[in-house]
């Protein structure tokens, strides 16, 4: 099979799913669903990590570690607000965001 | 560098992960797992490459990983809820200028190595730098402009059309060139030019469409990571990249039209001049103004009230004092709700953040659309550090930066009470007319103390 | 890339897609729903057809017609009667199902 | 058979029109274009091998499709709608029994040629080979049972439950053979015993449950598509299959939820011997009836009337009647709505339909958690054809085949009318303890008659 059609499958079907997956989203959860996504894409780290660790060229292993380094600001420093905001709604709040939801 | 298959399996896993984290988070339910869940994976993926790949440079790379920790961390623990949203544009930014260099790496590896893979890796690599730079640098503006570093208003000069279209065309020519013939330097033009869009993209966008642009640069962050994914054929980058950017895009859309903006319009609106500006500076026309006393004795006497919360709530901390007011006025047998606009504050959901922080029950916060038909039963209406939320100008002035936007029918209460420190505008940069309405009085000061004047008052009574 | 990953991711991918894209049917929509996705499983008749088609074994051929009849049934019945179905909610009834289905 | 690039595009574009199709079908705004896209998109998928592939046969091949397309639209035209279950399985079972023939020709290439795949292609062939006769045999009994070929009851006998336990593990056993030493025999005894578990499995399923259990069977189908999209490493068929396997699972259990029922209750509660069943034979307890005159002043004096329209307003095609009938009453200022049960008739929504094709406003009908709480206030239910979705042992007694099923607290009003031909019970086979409640009243005969002598009675008042 042809390698540029497997991953245009890919992106086709992922594109399907982050668009149906979040499609029910209330206004309530707008910021912690776009920090949250926003963390996700922090794993542009993994690449940043694979191509410092297979280079020998110095200025590439330098722009290499600034990469991995804002990679990683995105990657931990996303999960952890996200994860403050989400404590944020108490236990009590969870029934209104639900109807809000629905 | 071949991936062995149980490598595959792990990144396909950590993709199903991130799949459920995004759907988690849609959830009020499920969202802090979702986020968790999504932490998780994300780790894991990471330690992946140390284990199937003898990489060099270990000691660096983790090194370099655990100063970006540590920064993310502090980051995210300083930053105020009040911040957030400034916060979450400063780490699309970083994720997207990551991305950018990352491309750039890629392309002088395919260059030393001489070979030529199809002239599709190498348009990929030119989107992922380009659009990158565009997020990295659009990202950073917003920050500014939140964070008040520099105006919130749109900036627009007599040459910026032209040069933000031209700055355009050479993105696309650069890209051209990149592919037809690769060398480092048009990448790293390339990306100097995506830097320059970006900055060109945000200048003129209004600060209260800005939350719709950091959720579209999300979007265009993720597509880019999508992108390297391509150009490390890495399966977990593209479809994570995708997932970002297909429901960041989306999500943009949900959001611009909640703030009644079409995203067209919120990034060009300033360009076609379609949104002239106030000059936010306080009127100094004359209003009628009240002390706590007295607005105590018309809350008191109130049949109905109204509560309609906004960003000076947050800022002067005073959700609590408020909360203890409300408490008081429903033990005297007062109906009372609050009324939350979803871009009320300055984040979507802000005050529904802050007043769970203050415990208030959620039976008492009513969404826009339920609450509105109830204003003109309300005898009063209390706007605490709102403003632009409740400016008729939405309704009423073609042109206002605000007009579309859906708002509270404040307007229709009995009696409408503002609590603000100054005549100075909100975030819009415009004037409230309601301010001046014969029906309504304001009450000068910081929410928080004279909120707390405001309950003793009540109290005495 | 392994080729049995890619086909598991494609398979990974599909499950998302097909339960999010329907998870918020309303009841009265179930049957045109179940029939829908019904006629669209006939699909295996593009398989049927190539099996058939490339096989010269006699006795193989005859049970690829017969393959061949049985998905066409499946496929263009299914969506025939799912059409007959839908044709009966009347413009008229539109807002209820959207009401319910909202 | 390499298959050319453009090609493939066009298999991926008709996933995708599938993906389109599936999503339009779950709105009621979008349904029908859903389906007829979806229909486009299998006819040019069905298209393309003849292009690029020279296929043999070709002139037998068409006459094939030509004789399989016209029964499939000739049956498609000829079905009511009441029958509209028992078409549906019949349609899922022919699927499922050519996707195990399409791998039973496949199994036959494989060794003919003497190639071996790796071993996960003929677990895929077992799994499509054992599963397809599974969902053929279970669809044509499920297509028996609703078209009255055979009791619409759980049939149960002694050894039942060993026979059916031994069948699946020799599908298991069969299935590790075909895997270890995979032949042309083990293949077609596979496909034997399948359609024994396929039998063995929808046998012991009460009727009320086959929608159910349609849904299942057409997840199966769904699941041996993918499988078999697989063995001929063609994308489409992965694709759509997996699609359709899991929404058919999802939709599976939304409906069991809607019925109140679980899943592997509906298939082996009889098994179990949960669900002991009643005869279905007339009752002879004492009820009052009544003619049409007196049920007239009835509703005549009525302020608020609730119809319950079932499975028999569907088989006495009296929709119209009722209807004029209703607008009779509303004339005269009565309140008059239908509660509509999900699962009233032989299919969910099969009432809407009905009723649609009465032209009968979307206002009045009404979803049966809107109504529910609104019968106490009704002077009048009148339960036409109707019986299951009323009767009170859904709540009151275990056991009962319809036990946990919501139903339509009919029994809350102030007076109930039955209007059915008998004292036979329901599709479930139970007896009604409705029917001889005190404020109960029969009204006897075929509905579209006694529907009709109601209606100028009513007229005549
Ligand atoms: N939610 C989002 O996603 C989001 C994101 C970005 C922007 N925005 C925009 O932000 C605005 C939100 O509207 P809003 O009504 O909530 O806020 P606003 O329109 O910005 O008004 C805030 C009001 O609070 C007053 N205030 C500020 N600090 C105060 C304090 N310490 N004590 C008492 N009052 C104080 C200000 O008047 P004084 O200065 O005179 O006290 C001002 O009138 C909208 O324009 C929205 O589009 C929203
Ligand atoms: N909707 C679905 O998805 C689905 C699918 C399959 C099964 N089911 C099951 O079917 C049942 C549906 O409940 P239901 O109350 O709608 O129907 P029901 O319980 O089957 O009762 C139908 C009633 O209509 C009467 N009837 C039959 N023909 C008639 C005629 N020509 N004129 C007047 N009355 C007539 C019958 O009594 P007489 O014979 O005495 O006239 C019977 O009492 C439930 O058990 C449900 O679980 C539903």
């Amino acid at each position: 099979m042809n390698d540029g059609i497997i991953w245009l499958t890919f992106f086709v079907l992922s594109v399907f799913v982050g668009i149906e997956v979040i499609s029910k989203v209330s206004s309530t959860l707008h910021t912690p669903l776009m920090s949250g996504a926003n963390a996700i894409h922090g794993i542009i780290l993994l690449g940043a990590i694979i191509v410092t660790g297979t280079t020998d060229n110095t200025v590439a292993v330098i722009v290499g570690l600034v990469a991995i380094v804002l990679a990683s600001v995105n990657m931990v420093g996303g999960f952890v607000v996200t994860d403050r905001m989400l404590q944020m709604f108490s236990q009590k709040k969870k029934p209104l965001k639900k109807e809000a939801d629905a | 560098m071949a991936v062995p298959t149980w490598a595959q399996l792990l990144y396909l896993l950590c993709g199903v992960c991130f799949i459920l984290a995004l759907k988690g988070l849609s959830g009020p339910k499920t969202a802090r797992r979702g986020n968790l869940l999504g932490a998780a994976a994300a780790v894991v993926a990471c330690v992946l490459p140390f284990l199937y790949l003898d990489l060099d440079h270990v000691g660096l790379i983790l090194v370099a990983i655990v100063v970006g920790t540590i920064g993310g961390v502090i980051g995210a623990q300083k930053v105020q809820m009040t911040q957030m949203p400034q916060m979450v544009a400063l780490f699309n930014g970083v994720g997207g200028g990551a991305a950018a260099l990352v491309a750039l790496l890629e392309l002088n590896e395919h260059l030393s190595h001489g070979d030529d893979p199809n002239w599709f890796v190498w348009a990929a690599t030119a989107f992922t730098i380009a659009v990158g730079a565009i997020s990295f640098a659009g990202s950073i503006i917003t920050f500014a402009k939140l964070q008040e570093l520099m105006t919130s208003r749109p900036v627009v000069f007599p040459g910026l059309p032209i040069l933000f279209g031209a700055s355009l065309i050479a993105t696309v020519v650069l890209s051209v060139l990149l592919v037809l013939e690769p060398s480092m330097w048009i990448g790293i033009v390339l990306g100097l030019v995506g830097l320059l869009v970006g900055v060109l993209l945000v200048l003129p966008v209004g600060g209260a469409d800005v939350p719709i642009v950091i959720s579209l640069l999300n979007a265009f962050t993720g597509l880019t990571v999508a992108a390297g994914g391509y150009v490390l054929s890495n399966t977990l980058l593209l479809i994570a990249g995708t997932l970002v950017g297909a429901s960041g895009t989306f999500l943009t859309l949900l959001m611009a039209r909640g703030m009644g903006r079409s995203v067209t319009n919120v990034l060009f609106g300033a360009l076609k001049g379609g949104s002239t500006l106030g000059g936010g500076e306080a009127s100094d026309r004359p209003v009628k103004s009240a002390g706590p006393e007295d607005v105590a004795i018309m809350l008191n006497y109130a049949e109905r009230v109204i509560i309609v919360p906004g960003y000076g709530l947050a800022v002067a901390q005073a959700q609590h004092t408020l909360r203890e007011l409300v408490d008081v006025l429903i033990e005297r047998g007062i109906e009372v709700d609050y009324a939350i606009h979803p871009v009320a504050g300055r984040m979507p959901g802000h005050m529904n953040v802050l007043l769970a922080e203050a415990q208030v029950p959620y039976e008492q916060l009513k969404e826009m659309d339920d609450i509105n038909g109830d204003f003109k039963d309300a005898d009063v209406v209390l706007v605490v550090g709102a403003n632009d939320v409740v400016n008729p100008a939405a309704k009423t002035t073609p042109g206002a930066p605000i007009y579309g936007m859906p708002i509270l029918n404040a307007d229709e209460g009995k009696q409408v009470i503002f609590m603000k420190r100054s005549m100075r505008p909100g975030f819009a940069g415009i004037e409230n007319e309601l301010l001046f309405e014969p029906n309504t009085t304001l009450l000068f000061g910081d929410a928080k103390d004279s909120m707390g004047k405001l309950l003793n008052a009540v109290k005495a009574l």
